[in-house]
């Protein structure tokens, strides 16, 4: 459904990602764990090209994206359609919920269904309010703005937005870390649902515990290399590399 | 073009920079004392106090220079009590009006940029210094006009450059500044286009003097306020 | 008759209130301009726009009013007489006024712009851009609306500066209220009285214009919150 | 075509702007009587003083209506109509002051003029004791007089007894030393003419037969008698 | 050395201290827990008149501070000069550490014993630099401005700023719930290193490692009362009050 193949980046000459590549079939569920700077964010934001990879090739539903070498040595996407078109089938979850401030919750959800997706107004308020029940907001939000809404609530509402977009992947970038403590809970349990559901996920997580028991396959990347790759179990019980051993005992410490 | 009569006026030219650079400084740095003890009264917790201060800088910022100029060097000769007052001797004298036009323009929008200066000092920088025992004068002294003038400086900065400019206005009064020494050659030698360029050149170059020595006190003193960390 | 000179002073606002408004949309229209130049990937454009802010901000008004009332005609029309050309260049004083001053506060502008846009939060365009929307979409959808709150402070006091302003374009002739007041003055030798007038007519416009801006602002401060101390 | 003719309109009797804006006095009755004479289409509007004659040079307008002195400077620059007057020039001040009307009895004494008019070239040239203080505007220089903050002015006789002795902040002051004209000092000049474009020849026939015309109907000395007749 | 008696205070009606009294002798080590809202900021904000009571008492060195009651029902100093000098002999440092932004690190510690207890510059600098050194901030610091620091860098400046002023009493409030985790340590020895020189201090504070292995005694607030009152073994082992074995069951799963 989507591969990531070989995907390199550097900033000035500085090299963050080494060649890393991912591939997701449909229902699967990847979390990608690291240290801070191990190029996490990074790597997600190459793959619906938010940063320009310096080389690799990102592919989704078996098309692949055309791009072309600038002279600063970054690929550009050479078909604004095209890259539109795979943009939307890649919803993005930011960390910091990057919900549009001036609109409604419900505007926010219903914004991109209807300027790219081309739904009628009618029809995207009723897929709005569909994924805004499935992450547990009812009616009382919906003329709601983002500032008036609890972390956690934002973070719910930005899932229901990119829900809305009927992606075929959804990519999470550290989708708790800016919450506070009681309401990770919350999203955690919104994202588990998800993945119950066999929703293609791809998700940069801290959360060992989302990672363990909700993903199928998870991804250690250590200084923009994927240093290991596994199932949960053969992560988090039978670590190989020193490196991934020394960031769990760290981990678990906490 | 007639370069030869900028060029043999350059010592007006000279002489109009001279008293430009004069008005401005004299203008801002009397501004700049009456500025901050009324910058604390329009935070005062007098009621009283805050809205007579506020008044003032409304009325002040309300209206255009060029009005208030007028009203000081024509207007208030309209009044035989003025013209008969111990004031007259100042008040005829043109360089007297244009510096109190100035000065009470200038002190209306250093007032209100230092009293927000003071209002964006944290509360707890202050209650830090209360719980270490300093007297009010002490804190004002230490405490509250270092960090509210070092917090004023990008606005303030732009309020000299303006000053700089309003100088001009004082050709209207007499005043051979820069803009009057313009004016008179237009006046005597009928051309147009040199005299207000070559005005236009020197306060070019008097701005940008004025905002690089502002970059450095900036960087001396308000470096603090830059690059925090987190 | 200090009525009927009142009267004629105050019938001359409709003069201020035009040049006012006609300015502000030029400087409105020069500020988004160079705002996004300044912020453009071109080197070009930004060397543009910065020398722009640059030199106009380094010239009094009134210099720039008569350098574009008196001398760049002057200069425009000696550049076509030596092409031979039969036709000239000239301003009236409402068009230099308004130009004069759309283009001072189209600098002035300038800066207000570019620091509202900087300020709209970067995650906001990210994730229109995540989710495909095109450029114009973006602009109409996400950065105008945030871009008139972020700038309206900084909008509203150009604007108040800018309605003073206009009290130079007397200097050169244009009969706005300043120009009456002047006039009024002279004639009646009652210089405080009328130049008190005028100073009253421009505190008016300075509160309403306050009055309205606040409204409009509340209209607009709709999603934000208090930042509670 | 319509010919753009200006005027500084601050300078009542000869020209000035009434309570509603328009501009009034003897020298726009007079252009208005030429224009109808030789079938031209006048528009005759204020202009600042300071941009007159240099827009004259440049074309912003075709003639200038001011009560303009014709002087061998001028003549350099601009073309002129036929003369239709001869101005007499005085001092005035205050009533009693006594003053001596001599380069040394005026030495230190301020006098208040219009900005490059004839009576600035004179006073510059004959009195350089004197302090000159020199205004923009025609009317500028009695506001300052009855001020107090100058000493004498000097401008036409017919000008000052008829916009300032007349009126009731002029009640203190009198005209003061010798009547003044052209044959007394070269400053003044050969009289007053309406100012041309130099290139535009045609124009200056056409108002010269325009003043003819309105000489010859006696409406020039229905105008004089109407302003300045007993 | 510092008694506050049956202090009360209350914020438009709402009663937030309803009679809390303290005692220290030299060297004691108080701490105070409780809940958050539970009134021990406001309490020791009491202590150096920061805010003003509503009733009770100060005195520092048997000397009581003078007071009247105003008509909007607090208690106001009637005597500024014995007010400075109560407040000089009671060394305070903040959760934000409130250092003085537009100060040297050395001048935020020379300001207060220069211009309240009149030392000289000589004297002030090296009573400033002899402090820094004790909390281990050493030259290189000295002229950086506080927003140069790291948040525990910081506190310890503010630590050392307290320390100048040679405190008959250091008021701590919650001095490191600012700090990162990784931080809060370098504070926390800090402090220790103090309690064990045999300073009388008043701490305030979340980490309960502090309060049961540093300090002398404990209070524990709770509803403006204090709840309960003893030696560390007394209130970590030994808790009477129902609500008391409720926090510390709720703070130590943390
Ligand atoms: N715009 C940028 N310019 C220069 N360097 C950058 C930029 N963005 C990221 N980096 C660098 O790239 C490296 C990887 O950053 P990235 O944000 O991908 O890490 P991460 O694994 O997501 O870390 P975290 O867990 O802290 O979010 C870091 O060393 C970072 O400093
Ligand atoms: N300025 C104030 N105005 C009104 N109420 C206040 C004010 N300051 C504090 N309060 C109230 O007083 C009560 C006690 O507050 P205080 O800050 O002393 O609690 P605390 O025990 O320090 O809590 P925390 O652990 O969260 O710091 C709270 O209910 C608070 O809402
Ligand atoms: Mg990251
Ligand atoms: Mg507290």
């Amino acid at each position: 459904m989507l591969t990531a193949t070989d995907i390199h980046k550097s900033y000035s000459g500085h090299e963050v990602l080494k060649g890393v590549s991912l591939s997701a079939n449909a229902g699967d569920v990847i979390s990608v764990i690291g240290a801070s700077g191990s190029g996490k964010s990074t790597f997600l934001r190459c793959i619906n090209f938010l940063e320009r990879p310096s080389a690799g090739t990102i592919a989704i539903d078996g098309e692949v994206l055309a791009t072309v070498r600038e002279r600063d040595g970054t690929l550009r996407p050479t078909d604004r359609h095209q890259l539109r078109r795979v943009r939307s089938k890649l919803a993005m979850v930011f960390q910091n919920f990057c919900l549009w401030s001036h609109m409604s919750v419900l505007s926010n959800v219903m914004e991109a269904p209807m300027s790219v997706l081309g739904l009628s107004k009618a029809q995207a308020a009723e897929r709005a309010k569909a994924n805004l029940a499935k992450v547990g907001l009812g009616q009382a939000v919906f003329d709601k703005y983002p500032a008036h809404l609890s972390g956690g609530q934002q973070q719910r509402v930005a899932i229901a937005r990119a829900l809305s977009m009927n992606p075929d992947v959804m990519l999470f970038d550290e989708p708790t870390s800016a919450l506070d403590p009681e309401l990770v809970s919350e999203v955690l349990k919104v994202m588990q649902v998800l993945a119950e559901e066999g929703r293609t996920m791809v998700v940069v997580t801290h959360e060992m515990g989302f990672a363990r028991h909700a993903s199928s396959r998870v991804l250690f990347l250590h200084e923009g290399r994927v240093e290991e790759e596994g199932t949960p179990d053969a992560i988090f019980k039978d670590a190989k590399s020193a490196r991934l051993q020394q960031f769990l005992a760290g981990r678990l410490k906490h | 073009m007639n370069w030869d009569v900028i060029v043999e006026n350059l010592p007006l030219y000279l002489e109009g920079a001279k008293l430009t650079l004069i008005l401005a400084f004299a203008s801002l740095g009397i501004s700049f004392f009456l500025a901050i003890p009324l910058a604390f009264l329009r935070n005062s917790e007098n009621a009283a106090l805050r809205y007579t201060v506020m008044a003032y800088t409304l009325v002040f910022r309300g209206t255009p220079l060029l009005v208030q100029l007028f009203l000081i060097y024509f207007g208030l000769a309209q009044f035989g009590l003025v013209r008969e007052s111990v004031l007259w001797p100042w008040l005829s004298s043109p360089m007297v009006c244009v510096i109190a036009a100035f000065v009470l323009n200038t002190t209306a929008y250093s007032t209100e940029i230092f009293a927000g200066g003071l209002r964006h000092i944290p509360v707890g920088e202050i209650e830090a210094a209360r719980a270490y025992g300093m007297s009010g004068l002490v804190q004002a002294r230490r405490i509250l006009i270092p960090a509210m003038l070092t917090r004023s400086l990008p606005l303030y900065g732009n309020e000299m450059i303006m000053m700089l400019h309003a100088t001009s206005l004082a050709s209207t009064v007499t005043l051979l500044e820069v803009t009057g020494v313009a004016r008179n050659i237009t006046l005597n030698y009928y051309i147009q286009f040199e005299p207000y360029v070559t005005a236009a050149a020197i306060y070019l170059v008097l701005t940008f003097a004025l905002v690089s020595a502002f970059q450095l006190v900036q960087r001396r003193w308000a470096g603090y306020l830059e690059s925090r960390i987190g | 008759m200090v009525a009927d000179y009142a009267a004629a002073i105050l019938s001359a606002g409709s003069t201020t209130l035009l040049v006012a408004v006609l300015s502000l949309l030029v400087a409105t229209f020069l500020g988004l301009t160079a705002a996004f130049a300044k912020l453009s990937a071109s080197s070009g454009l930004r060397a543009v726009a910065g020398i722009y802010t640059f030199v106009v901000r380094g010239i009094p008004d009134l210099v720039i009013m008569l350098l574009v009332f008196y001398s760049l005609p002057a200069l425009l029309n000696q550049w076509i007489e030596m092409l031979g050309w039969d036709f000239r260049v000239e301003f009236s004083p409402t068009v230099a006024g308004i130009a004069t001053l759309g283009v001072i506060f189209g600098a002035y502008m300038t800066e207000t712009f570019k620091t509202a846009l900087q300020n709209i939060p970067r995650g906001q365009i990210e994730a229109a851009v995540a989710y495909g929307l095109t450029r114009r979409r973006m602009f109409t959808h996400i950065i105008l609306p945030q871009l008139v709150r972020l700038a309206l402070p900084g909008f509203t006091n150009n604007w108040l500066v800018l309605a003073k302003g206009t009290a130079l374009v007397s200097l050169i002739g244009l009969q706005d209220v300043m120009f009456r007041a002047k006039g009024a003055a002279e004639a009646t030798a009652m210089p405080f009285t009328f130049y008190l007038i005028a100073a009253g007519f421009y505190l008016a416009v300075t509160l309403v214009s306050m009055l309205l801006l606040f409204l409009v602002a509340r209209r607009f401060d709709v999603g934000t919150r208090k930042v509670l101390s | 075509d319509q010919i753009k003719i200006a005027t500084d309109a601050t300078f009542p009797p000869f020209e000035s702007v009434d309570a509603s804006g328009k501009v009034v006095g003897y020298d726009i009755e007079l252009m208005e009587a030429i224009c109808e004479a030789a079938k031209l289409d006048c528009n005759i509007s204020n202009a600042a003083w300071d941009g007159m004659i240099p827009g004259l040079i440049d074309g912003k307008y075709d003639a200038l209506i001011s009560q303009l002195t014709v002087t061998d400077k001028r003549r350099q620059v601009i073309a002129f109509s036929d003369i239709y007057s001869h101005p007499t020039f005085r001092f005035v001040a205050k009533k009693g002051a006594g003053l001596d009307i001599t380069p040394e009895g005026l030495a230190g004494k301020i006098i208040a003029v219009q900005t490059g008019t004839p009576m600035d070239a004179y006073v510059t040239a004959h009195f350089p004791q004197a302090t000159i203080k020199r205004y923009d505007s025609g009317s500028a220089p009695y506001l300052e007089l009855s001020a107090g903050r100058a000493d004498l002015h000097i401008s036409y006789q017919a000008q000052i007894i008829h916009s300032f002795l007349k009126s009731d902040s002029g009640k203190d002051f009198e005209l003061v030393g010798p009547q003044l004209t052209g044959k007394d000092a070269k400053e003044f000049g050969e009289g007053v003419a309406i100012a041309i474009n130099k290139k535009n020849v045609a124009l200056v026939e056409e108002i010269n037969k325009g003043l003819a015309a309105v000489r010859e109907s006696g409406k020039l000395d229905a105008l004089n008698a109407k302003y300045f007749g007993e």
